[in-house]
């Protein structure tokens, strides 16, 4: 029997797939589909310390086997998450992952201390690499001192395994991985999305009324894979890979170049059975290819 | 709503770049109601395509949509035939409230005609007299008249003045002020006329946005409802709105 | 009647459409489709200093709407091509760019006052973003003192307009592009490829001999775009935009974004007509969004 | 070469993931010679496949290619119908050096049958005559057994011994050795087994390498021809050269 495990620090995970923050909003909607349970974990959207209303619309747009979007870390507060969208995924039978967002360090402790206070989330991923905003998020994720003292405050602030989420809009990411690894970090999440832009024609002005957006998607997959690779060289924390994965050899690769369990975004939009269905492909996919257990696959890929 | 799949029993072009499909699907003919929309997987699209359902046939079991081709993925939908299978979330979002009145106005611009055609056929059964102000841009865009009038009282305009009257659906609100509740579903200048020329009555109108999920998960397709950041999904809370309750 | 024409240092051009460098070699095979006079200009295969012989196969992989490629500058290098390829590409009305590539200042140096004794090259594009070498290319694309100083540096060494081929693995493009355009640059030409990676799932390992290669194609558009829009506001050089480009539309999105003049890559794999089809294109799409020149088009995309 | 519009005129199954589809073009069924390829567009995907031309019929104006399911792209054209039409860049590359042997062998490996098919055909009809060593997986991978047969002695072998002989190619040289000059396609391994083996003959060999032009334009298909970094080009100055000529 294929073993699906995976234990990372504070997830002990019966398979390796999640959906990607911000993509699966706390996990009511897809809850219809399907049985959240099934997941390996659910990574929930952007938390900042009190509400966010986000950018104008139009917040996404198409791009050629990928997509654009600005949202802007719209959400209800950290508060108002563990009250209202963390006890009914606690729930169901997965891990819980918090998306921790802010503006500043100050607000970024803040969240982390406030998710520390409830015994339902098991991990925080450390949002330090949205372009969808103008004050934090990507000034954090592309300059190594700040990604290190964010993530070291972020730490002393709650007792949570912390995965600092990446920005691949840097020159040099192996840099900024072993600055938040010397600075504590549990694990690594790479990565987050690109950013980009269209042009709508007819009105003559980005289609996005952020201007810029994230690139997701499949079109953004080899830049994903190739991150996480040369980290994976430099780096002993584990990571969480995602970027364009949509389907069960996606997530072989991913494991291949380096990722320890994968997060699955934009693709939910267009089959919300993804998660759920590549789990149950992935087995059968690891066998193919001569893996007996997801364990197995980390790294293989990865030569001299 | 679920994803289901749903098969194509006839396509047809009933005005300019307009195409009509009827698709069909036991459980989406038998659950969906007025207002809601099919959010559509196109082939070689990352997004699915929102589009209203313009009728249901529940002895049929079929679902009928009219789509305007307006980019590539409505070009590439408008390429599909009759025996193709499409992949389809439904019946999302929550449809028009319905309730028995006298008499009701539809107001539909464009491509925003289709959904008022299942709601006016629906509360035409239930007794309710239809009047229907339709706009198009030009003749070749109008379609779906007679359907309209089989139902009531129906006016047509066009911008260009080639069929019907000359002008915008507002200029022939004037003609109709006998009714106790308006729906509307159009382009936003024209919802924004509406609203404003029809304040003193109870109305109900139906947004778009570029979506995500579709299904409220992704916070894509937001419309504020006040001005100090309150908001509702245009997908799962909408589309349809009380004319008061969203800042257009 | 709509003008199609561009006046750019050095490049007086009949349409902004030019073939981009690598993807065309010297233009020999795609004459034998169409008459090579129909091109705004001609950008041909890097140029080093002397012969390179590039890097193991396989050299390219396909990706979701884009493909990697690390073909490693193969060339004969500047002399050889001086010699037998110019002459050839000479004799079309067109107008010729040379693609300028080396490991150290001073090959480049070399390659671009080798050219300079020939009349027939009407520019430079200097190559400082190649992903797929180990010395040279992309460390001069990625520090902004290091692409300022190899800019200068040619710029003395020849009298042709150079215009500086920016790699888009960056962190902050609007500080690279005015590095350059401060050392005499006198175009920019953006983007070269993003670094990527694919793993080949039977082998378990990168599917390139290189391992990484570099994205190209409609799935990187948006990044392109992006980059364009951000540092025309920028700098006050003409900029050959790409990345992506593959019908006459693409072309517009460029044009609004800021490009000057636009160069097709990838899509001559799918299309070798796509120049010339693009160029017959063009007036139509400027019509029908309103422009009745190029130049008119140009940057009208930038909001606020 | 040119940039044609080929209409599908069959499509057949003929073993286990391996499609036959004839195509009917008057350029390129008149202008092909054995070994050459087309370079074929394959809707939604970035690359064209290049794929040999295993047969061609100058009077039906058809071209006929064999092609294994390998990944999506060869899984996407195994899903065209006849009728459809395929845009391919054709006929590519230099093609097999003909000359009037008396007898010629000739080795295919798998998916590099085809080509010897057009090339085996070809050299009957000039009077040669033919023998042929066709190597397989397995039973079920087998086909165009009865056409080579067809143009002379043929020996099949699969590699687990299912269908003919058990092994390799390679373990069936010994049986001829009586011919002029031999023409392979298959596997590296297998080319550098048979290029080893038969030293002492004259041979060429047909490559395969990943594409992005197709045309001799990218640089993305060399081969080595020295150890000095001498190179050729598959597409273009190949796929066949002299067993000499190259290093594999
Ligand atoms: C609730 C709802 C109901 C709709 N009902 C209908 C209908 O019954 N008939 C009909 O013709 N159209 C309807 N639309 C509009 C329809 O969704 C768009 O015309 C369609 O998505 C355009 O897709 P495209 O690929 O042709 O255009 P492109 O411009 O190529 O699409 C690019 C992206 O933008 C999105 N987009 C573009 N225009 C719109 C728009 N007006 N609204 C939302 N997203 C858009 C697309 O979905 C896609 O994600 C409806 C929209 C919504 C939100
Ligand atoms: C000159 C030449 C002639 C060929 N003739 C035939 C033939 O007659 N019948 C046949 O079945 N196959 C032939 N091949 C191999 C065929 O091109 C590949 O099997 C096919 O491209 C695989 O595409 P895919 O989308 O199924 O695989 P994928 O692995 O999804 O393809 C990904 C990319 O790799 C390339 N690729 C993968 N395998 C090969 C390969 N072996 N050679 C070259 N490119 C490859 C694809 O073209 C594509 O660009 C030939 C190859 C060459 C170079
Ligand atoms: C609509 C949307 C919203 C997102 N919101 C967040 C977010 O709130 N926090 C975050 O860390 N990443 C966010 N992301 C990034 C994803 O989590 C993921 O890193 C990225 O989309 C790449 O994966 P994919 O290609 O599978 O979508 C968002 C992505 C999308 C498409
Ligand atoms: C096969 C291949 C070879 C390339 N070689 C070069 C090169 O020699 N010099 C260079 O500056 N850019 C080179 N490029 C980059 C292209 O010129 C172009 O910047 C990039 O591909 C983006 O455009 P596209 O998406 O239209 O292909 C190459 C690209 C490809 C695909
Ligand atoms: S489209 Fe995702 S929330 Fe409405
Ligand atoms: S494939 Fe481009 S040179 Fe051979």
């Amino acid at each position: 029997m294929t073993n699906l495990a995976v234990n990372l620090p504070g997830l002990q995970l019966k398979n390796p797939v999640m959906p990607a923050s911000g993509c699966f909003g706390f996990g009511r909607e897809y809850s219809e589909f399907y049985d959240l349970g099934k997941l390996g974990a659910v990574i929930m959207k952007a938390a900042t310390g009190s509400e966010r209303f986000g950018n104008h619309v139009p917040r996404v747009a198409e791009t050629s086997s990928g997509m654009l979007n600005a949202i802007g870390l719209q959400n209800p507060g950290v508060e108002k998450i563990i009250e209202t969208e963390v006890p009914f995924l606690a729930d169901y039978d997965t891990k819980l992952i918090a998306n921790v967002a802010g503006s500043t360090i100050e607000e970024y402790e803040l969240v982390a201390k406030t998710f520390n206070q409830t015994n339902q989330v098991h991990a925080l991923e450390l949002n330090i690499s949205c372009p969808n905003v103008k004050e934090g998020g990507s000034q954090f994720g592309t300059d190594p001192f700040m990604a290190a003292k964010v993530t070291e405050r972020v730490k002393q602030a709650n007792n949570l395994p912390v995965y600092v989420k990446l920005s691949p809009n840097v020159s040099d990411i192996i840099t900024m991985a072993k600055a938040v690894e010397a600075a504590g970090a549990d694990g690594l999440s790479m990565i987050n999305t690109l950013a980009g832009m269209q042009i709508h024609l007819p009105s003559k002005r980005p289609l996005l009324a952020n201007k810029t957006g994230g690139l997701s998607g499949p079109a953004v997959k080899p830049i994903a894979i190739r991150m996480i690779y040369e980290v994976k060289q430099h780096v002993s924390i584990p990571i969480i890979g995602m970027g364009g994965i949509s389907n069960a050899e996606d997530v072989l690769e991913f494991l291949l170049a380096g990722a320890n369990a994968v997060a699955v975004g934009t693709a939910n939009f267009q089959n919300p059975f993804i998660c759920p269905e590549i789990i149950d492909e992935l087995p059968g996919v690891l066998n193919k290819y001569g893996f007996g257990s997801v364990q197995d696959a980390v790294g293989k890929g990865i030569v001299e | 709503m679920k994803n289901e799949k749903m098969q194509i029993m006839s396509v047809n072009s009933v005005a300019l770049d307009t195409i009509e499909m009827v698709l069909k699907n036991s459980y989406i003919s038998q659950t969906a109601v007025p207002g809601q929309f099919l959010h559509v997987g196109v082939d070689g699209h990352t997004l699915r395509r929102p589009i209203s359902i313009a009728d249901v046939n529940k002895q049929e079991e079929s679902v009928t949509i009219l789509f305007k081709i307006i980019g590539s993925g409505t070009r590439h939908l408008s390429s599909y035939q009759a025996g193709m299978i499409l992949n389809v979330l439904g019946p999302n979002g929550n449809g028009f409230p319905i309730q028995d009145d006298a008499t009701v106005l539809l107001i539909g611009g464009g491509i925003g005609v289709p959904p008022l055609y299942n709601l006016g056929k629906t509360l035409a059964e239930r007794g309710t007299k239809i009047i229907s102000i339709l706009g198009f841009q030009t003749a070749d865009s109008v379609f779906y008249e007679q359907k309209f009038r089989n139902l009531g009282e129906t006016y047509i305009v066009t911008n260009d003045g080639t069929y019907g009257y000359e002008g915008y659906v507002t200029d022939v609100l004037e003609l109709t002020d006998d009714f106790d509740r308006y729906y509307s579903c159009g382009p936003v200048p024209m919802l924004e006329a509406i609203t404003a020329a029809l304040k003193h009555k109870q109305g109900f109108i139906s947004l778009e946005e570029r979506m995500g999920c579709g299904v409220g998960a992704c916070f894509a397709c937001v419309i504020p409802t006040d001005t100090q950041g309150g908001y509702k999904k245009i997908c799962k809370d909408g589309p349809v709105f009380s004319a008061q309750e969203v800042m257009l």
